[in-house]
């Protein structure tokens, strides 16, 4: 059991889910690849239209779901496809950040980046650091305990029938 | 006011007479400069090269040493010099701090001290516009230098690099120009104010430095100046001890004054020129002040 | 109150509102409850004492029909007001579909303390009183058709300081653990009776969020992930809304301190967007549908 | 239960080397709702193409999964093949394993577990696609070209010549933009003039060309095929209709300013055109010049007015014009020289920059063509030019290079030859770039014919002694320090983006880089195209162009334009928002947050036609699709369609450990 578990931590990636928009971050990431500039693997994109479309919803349920990490990336102020989606999700943000803060979440978790279609190094940069640090941290427990729980009340009710 | 002082070694030294008239001028002007105590050289023959520990570490303990003497004695908080290469010096050592923290930490690991690179540094002619403002400095004048025809000459070190150093435009400088236009000084403008006066080949190629220097006064003649004013005794020093060495070569020149801004400035604001010591000035400026009516 | 009374009275009679909604005495001691008078006779049982905690203006919005009966008069305290506002901001009510009986107010009693007879007439004491109550500085409403009571000088305070905001401050001032701690011992004991949406004046969809399951945004089980995920939820959906009624928390059955976390966002929303208040208003844009292009973005790499 | 295919592409070796797509493939055929999987060399090959067609068919597929490219590269490739074999477009996704797995990630046992990952993803999303038709659109016929230069003069030509309708809006008095201010052209020395007036007139006399001068585009609103323009007409205080252009009235003005057509070195007047070719040749009153307007006394120009059309009280003018498709054409500034004290701009009159050279060469110019330095008006015997001022410079000026001052400072160093034959010109160069036809060969003339002097190095100091000009700099070659008296110094001055480029990119919603250059929608292979469906890009607003290039990228616009209005429809991408109106509570955040205006209130009525209640409403046309209403409802009831709450749920989901 033990031994297993020692196993398990030697093969620990960490999964970090990145929300970004299709027009800038998308792009920039794309860009990366056309570029051939390599980074870590533990990412994995959602594109969503614009940063704006980027619900407070879909972060807690990455968590939920034992994300360990999660960035979210869009156009720079002034650059966004639709005008104005990214100042609106600026502040939607700033709000929920505080709340995800307030409320306990390691805030070293979650990161927000602009990364424009022409910002393959950023794009690099901001994954391969993000990797690097949730790597520091370790798997992000908080959730993966609870999600234990729950599964193992699920097997007791089960057993009950 | 008072100000924690740092005057670096030319004005402690050989041009002590330029240090006492800023003291004068800063009394006269209702502030004082406070000398720190257990100062060392700003390093300004220690260039500051990219990875010259050492050559930071000296100016590093002066700038610390000021924070703590001003937190210590409820001085001001900033730190003032009266000479350009060490405000040069200074000014760039904290500016290599706030752009590279691990040069910061190398640093103050070195030390043993906890710098923060927060000491701010300001040349005196700072003081004088900033605090205490040239329109005060005009009413505290008691001699107008009037007839005077200055040139004004920052030379390289209190502009450049601007990013670094940022007292001024580089270019287009109006400070000194300002404080000698409060004294009542004819201020002339001339393109070599912010030219070398060659004082880095001054021991290696003593020609070169003359050749630097005269470029400097041949076009402050040009523009009808009767003198150069400078703010670094350094400049100072080479532009006026060089004159004799610049006649070789250029035989028609015409000997000009190099004096010093605390020179003019002590003047305007009454100090006695007899209690004026030119001993720094080896042309001696006298006859030409006596000829404008300022003796 | 006899004013009051012969306000609504005056009111039903010359069918200026087809009910008045207000406060009458209750069953229990120390307490009153929500009363409609829709006759001169029952405008009678109208009263206003430190005792009329709830906020009545949840019976404005879309979740009860009496907006539909006509012209409706409502009693309400300058805290209730607030909401009123927010109402109207968002749409969801008409100002002059509404007569505002505005009473002065010094404060009113906190959920867990009775008041004796004797008290009732006296100054109540900050302890007894409702935490919201600390830091209200709308004793004499804004917005009122008639005015009731003596009028009370509304304190001057810093907002977003004392009383719940003290409370507030000790929550940022933990740990991150400590902080996820705290929270999921309270949610622990959620059991998503939903009492604290039923009773949000704020919160009036006519299908939320937790009633959909494609997708299953909000868990059904309250085990602690559903109940973060919906106490979240219900926190960022009031962020910039909040009018601290504090009705959630009061009527908590398992009473997690929910007024901590929708007071945390009024103070967010004041330190980042321009010192912002929910409820002062009407006609300014609230922070989550309006944007500056200098607005703060340190976090943001 | 759906019926999903996944089609694992290998991209040659592009894939295949760093993922093992045969596993991607074999490990899918677990996945719920897949009934298909294969990997396949090059699918969005013809082949490829085909057997996606073939299978969909034989296995009466009903959702299809491509990892591959990015949906950037070929998401419409594939969508356009699910359609020919009956499926619906949107009933196909790609995963991305291409641009963000095998390029990126060298391990292939990682790129494999993410290309697992990111396969699964969009076959979860997929199944929950729904079939959604395109929305149709009508075109208007009529093109906007904003700038008057010969970028937009090229382009409106090239567009009225198919008989389509065109406007162009041009913010100067005049068209001809900075190509009416050059004395000659490289490389082979005609006349500007010559060459630019013809053009000029030729487009004031085309019936399709509507040309609205001394105005500006002040909002756009719409999308491809169907924008509104609000232009703002400045008021001229000359009624356009009724001048004939005798130019009375500028003869008898009192009032002299400075023309800032010929760089502020001639006069003009307070009413006037800035030169007599001017197109149209109207004159404009500069209110804050004129006497008039500032003291209410004087209006001779009304008295000496034939036709009697000075308007003292003209108002500034709003047109809206519906148009189908824009080209941007608003060309380029040159770098204010402030920032380079050393030297010497603006504190020595004879130290000029390029533009000023060329009106000085000019022979309309202020010195009638003659090489007169601007301080005393003697002719040049020595002049120095300096290139790269700004250019290539990152610490003061900007990182690019300006692309055509190599080539005019070769020009200008003949032109001075032949006016001033025993002068001699000095430039001082980085490197000479002068790819080109017939460029290379241009410059030898300057230097083997011309007898240029080129010395490579950078100037450090210009300073005035007496009446010359000391240049101190540095010849590279030769390492040693060079000082020439010179009687002029000419500075090749970097081109830059137009002041307030980036607030006309955020009217019209188009992309622009750091330097405020307007953004291409591919370097190499949309070079014309902006971002922005239905607006395009002609010369040097895009990047510092030259005049052939200039022309070349303006007659590519006009037929990208006239290929867009050709169509009597559009068919658009139907992601738009859609209202569940049963669930709608009307609270307008979505209104109130959306960037396009594209919601509005509905009133919900009962059979008596009594309101009952209200909601929101999409308009469809209007929607861009980005999906803020979505986020900002609270009870999820608008949801943008293609990136649905439970489309993006179940991307998540699937993700999960």
């Amino acid at each position: 059991m033990s031994e297993e578990k020692v196993e398990n931590k030697e093969v620990w990636t960490p999964r970090i889910i990145a929300y970004v928009c299709n027009w800038c971050t998308y792009g920039g990431a794309d860009l990366a690849g056309t570029s051939r500039k390599t980074y870590d693997a533990s990412v994995r994109v959602i594109k969503l239209p614009c940063t704006g479309r980027i619900d407070p919803l879909f972060l807690l349920k990455a968590f939920e779901r034992g994300a360990d990490s999660i960035l979210v990336s869009g156009c720079h102020p002034g650059d966004c496809h639709y005008n104005t989606g990214n100042y609106h999700s600026r502040r939607r943000w700033t709000a929920f950040r505080d709340l995800l803060e307030f409320s306990g979440i390691d805030m070293r978790r979650i990161h927000f980046s602009w990364i424009s279609a022409a910002e393959a190094v950023k794009w690099v940069d901001v994954v391969n650091d993000v990797s690097e640090k949730t790597k520091e941290l370790g798997p992000y427990t908080e959730f993966q305990r609870i999600n234990e729980k729950i599964k193992e009340y699920d097997g007791i009710f089960a057993e009950q029938g | 006011m008072k100000i924690p002082y740092y005057p670096g070694c030319t004005l402690n030294t050989n041009a002590k007479d330029l240090q006492e008239c800023a003291e004068f001028s800063a009394e006269a002007l209702g502030f004082s400069m406070v000398e720190m105590p257990d100062w060392n050289c700003c390093g300004a023959s220690l260039p500051l090269t990219a990875n010259s520990a050492m050559g930071y570490a000296g100016p590093t303990n002066v700038l610390i040493g000021a924070k703590e003497e001003g937190q210590k004695e409820g001085l001001e908080d900033k730190l003032v010099t009266l000479c350009a290469v060490c405000y040069n010096v200074l000014k760039r050592t904290n500016y290599a701090f706030n752009k590279d923290a691990a040069k910061l930490d190398t640093i103050n690991s070195l030390l043993e001290s906890d710098y923060k690179g927060d000491t701010n540094v300001v040349h005196f002619l700072e003081v004088l516009r900033d605090d205490i403002g040239f329109d005060k400095v005009k009413e505290s004048v008691s001699k107008e230098l009037k007839g005077l025809k200055v040139a004004p000459y920052y030379g390289c070190f209190l502009l450049r690099p601007h990013e670094e150093v940022g007292l001024d435009d580089p270019y287009a400088p109006t400070i000194f120009e300002g404080l000698l236009k409060s004294l009542g000084c004819e201020v002339v403008d001339f393109s070599h104010k912010g030219e070398c006066c060659g004082s880095y080949s001054a021991m290696s190629n003593a020609e070169n430095a003359a050749e630097c220097s005269f470029s400097v006064i041949d076009a402050a003649a040009a523009a009808g100046a009767d003198v150069i004013a400078t703010t670094c005794p350094l400049c100072q020093y080479n532009l006026d001890s060089k004159q004799a060495m610049m006649k070789k070569n250029h035989g028609d020149m015409k000997e000009m004054p190099i004096i010093y801004f605390t020179q003019l400035l002590s003047m305007a604001l009454g100090k006695d020129i007899g209690k004026i010591s030119f001993k720094s000035n080896s042309i001696n400026p006298l006859p030409l002040l006596k000829e404008k009516g300022l003796v | 109150m006899e004013s009051l009374q012969s306000k609504a009275k005056e009111l039903i009679k010359d069918a200026s509102v087809a009910v008045i909604i207000g406060y009458a005495a209750g069953t229990k001691k120390g307490k009153t409850k929500p009363f409609f008078a829709y006759s001169e006779e029952d405008c009678e049982k109208l009263i206003f004492t430190p005792e009329c905690v709830n906020n009545l203006t949840i019976y404005l919005t879309r979740k009860f029909d009496f907006m539909k009966k006509g012209k409706v008069a409502i009693v309400a305290k300058g805290c209730d007001i607030k909401t009123i506002n927010v109402l109207i901001q968002e749409n969801q009510l008409k100002r002059d579909d509404v007569v505002i009986l505005g009473v002065s107010c010094e404060g009113v009693v906190d959920k867990d303390v009775i008041l004796d007879r004797a008290e009732l007439t006296a100054d109540l004491p900050e302890d007894k009183k409702s935490i919201k109550c600390i830091t209200c500085d709308v004793n004499t409403p804004s917005d009122f058709d008639h005015l009731f009571g003596e009028g009370v000088e509304s304190k001057a305070i810093e907002p977003m300081t004392g009383g719940i905001y003290d409370e507030v401050d000790k929550v940022r001032g933990m740990a991150q653990g400590e902080k996820w701690n705290f929270w999921m011992e309270h949610f622990e004991r959620c059991i998503k009776c939903y009492a604290c949406k039923k009773v949000c004046p704020l919160c009036y969809c006519d299908v939320c969020i937790t009633e959909k399951n494609q997708p299953q945004w909000i868990e059904t089980s309250a085990h602690e992930r559903g109940n973060y995920a919906w106490n979240i939820k219900r926190a960022m959906d009031l962020s910039g809304r909040c009018t601290f009624c504090g009705e959630c928390d009061r009527v908590c059955p398992a009473e997690i301190p929910l007024n901590l976390l929708n007071q945390e966002m009024a103070k967010l929303n004041y330190e980042a967007f321009d010192g912002y208040r929910a409820g002062y208003q009407t006609e300014e844009k609230p922070p989550f549908v309006s944007f500056k292009e200098d607005d703060d973005e340190g976090f943001i790499r | 239960m759906s019926r999903v295919g996944v089609f694992v592409c290998h991209c040659g070796t592009n894939i295949s080397a760093t993922v093992d797509v045969a596993k991607v493939a074999e490990e899918m055929k677990n996945q719920p709702g897949v009934v298909y999987t294969e990997d396949y060399k090059f699918m969005c090959s013809s082949p490829g193409q085909g057997k996606l067609k073939e299978i969909i068919d034989e296995h009466k597929l009903d959702s299809v999964v491509i990892a591959a490219c990015s949906p950037h590269m070929h998401e419409k490739t594939f969508r356009n093949a699910a359609e020919a074999a009956g499926l619906n477009s949107f009933k196909v996704e790609m995963a991305n394993i291409r641009e963000q797995c095998s390029w990126v990630h060298p391990d292939k046992a990682e790129g494999t577990v993410k290309s697992l990952d990111l396969t699964k993803k969009m076959i979860e999303k997929v199944r929950l696609n729904e079939e959604l038709d395109k929305i149709v659109m009508p075109v208007t016929k009529k093109a906007l070209v904003i700038g008057g230069g010969i970028a937009g003069i090229q382009a409106a030509l090239d567009i009225a010549a198919a008989g389509t309708e065109v406007i162009i809006v041009e913010k100067d008095v005049t068209l001809g933009g900075h190509m009416i201010q050059l004395s000659e052209t490289f490389p082979t020395l005609d006349c500007s003039q010559c060459i630019m007036t013809p053009k000029m007139v030729e487009a004031s006399l085309n019936p399709n060309i509507t040309i609205y001068t001394y105005a500006e585009v002040e909002a756009l609103d719409g999308y491809v095929g169907n924008f509104r323009a609000r232009i703002r007409r400045k008021a001229k205080s000359v009624v356009e209709e009724d001048c004939t252009g005798c130019g009375i009235c500028q003869e008898k003005c009192p009032k002299k300013v400075d023309n800032p057509f010929e760089m502020g070195h001639g006069k003009s007047k307070a009413i006037a055109v800035p030169f007599p070719q001017a197109v149209p040749n109207v004159p404009v009153i500069d209110r804050d010049s004129c006497i008039y307007y500032k003291t209410g006394k004087c209006r001779i120009c009304e008295k000496v007015c034939g036709p009697k059309c000075i308007d003292f009280d003209q108002q500034d003018e709003i047109v809206n014009v519906d148009i189908g498709a824009i080209v941007v054409a608003t060309g380029y500034d040159t770098m204010p020289l402030d920032r380079f004290g050393e030297y010497g701009y603006g504190k020595y009159k004879d130290v000029i920059d390029g533009l000023t050279f060329e009106r000085m060469a000019s022979a309309a110019g202020f010195t009638e063509g003659e090489m007169k330095r601007p301080s005393d008006g003697k002719t040049p015997e020595t002049v120095v030019f300096i290139q790269c001022v700004g250019s290539r410079d990152e610490s003061k000026g900007v990182s690019y290079c300006s692309k055509i001052c190599c080539m005019y400072s070769a020009k200008q160093t003949m032109l001075y030859k032949h006016k001033v034959h025993h002068g001699k010109a000095h430039v001082f160069y980085m490197d000479i770039r002068a790819g080109g036809k017939n460029y290379e060969e241009f410059v030898r003339r300057a230097i083997e014919e011309d007898d240029a002097n080129y010395i490579r190095g950078r100037v450090s100091r210009v300073y005035e002694k007496g009446d010359k000009l000391i240049v101190k700099g540095a010849d590279t070659l030769s390492g040693r320090p060079v000082t020439i008296e010179a009687d002029m110094v000419v500075l090749a001055t970097a081109m830059t983006a137009r002041k307030g480029a980036d607030k006309l990119a955020q009217t019209l919603g188009i992309s622009y880089d750091r330097y405020n250059f307007f953004s291409e929608s591919h370097p190499k292979l949309r070079p014309v195209e902006t971002n922005t469906a239905g607006i395009f890009l002609a010369g040097a607003c895009q990047a510092p162009k030259d005049v052939p290039e200039t022309v070349a990228q303006a007659s590519a616009a006009a037929s990208k334009v006239l290929g867009l209005l050709s169509q009597e429809t559009l068919k658009r991408e139907p992601i738009t928002a859609e209202v569940n109106e049963a669930n709608c509570i009307a609270c307008f955040d979505c209104l109130n947050i959306c960037p396009y205006g594209a919601i509005t209130s509905k009133g919900i009525t009962d059979r008596d036609g009594n309101i009952i209640k209200e909601v929101a409403e999409v308009n469809p046309g209007v929607c861009q699709g980005c999906g803020l209403c979505n986020a900002a409802c609270r009870s999820k009831t608008i949801e943008l369609r293609g990136f649905k709450d439970n489309q993006i749920y179940a991307e998540i989901n699937s993700l999960a450990v």
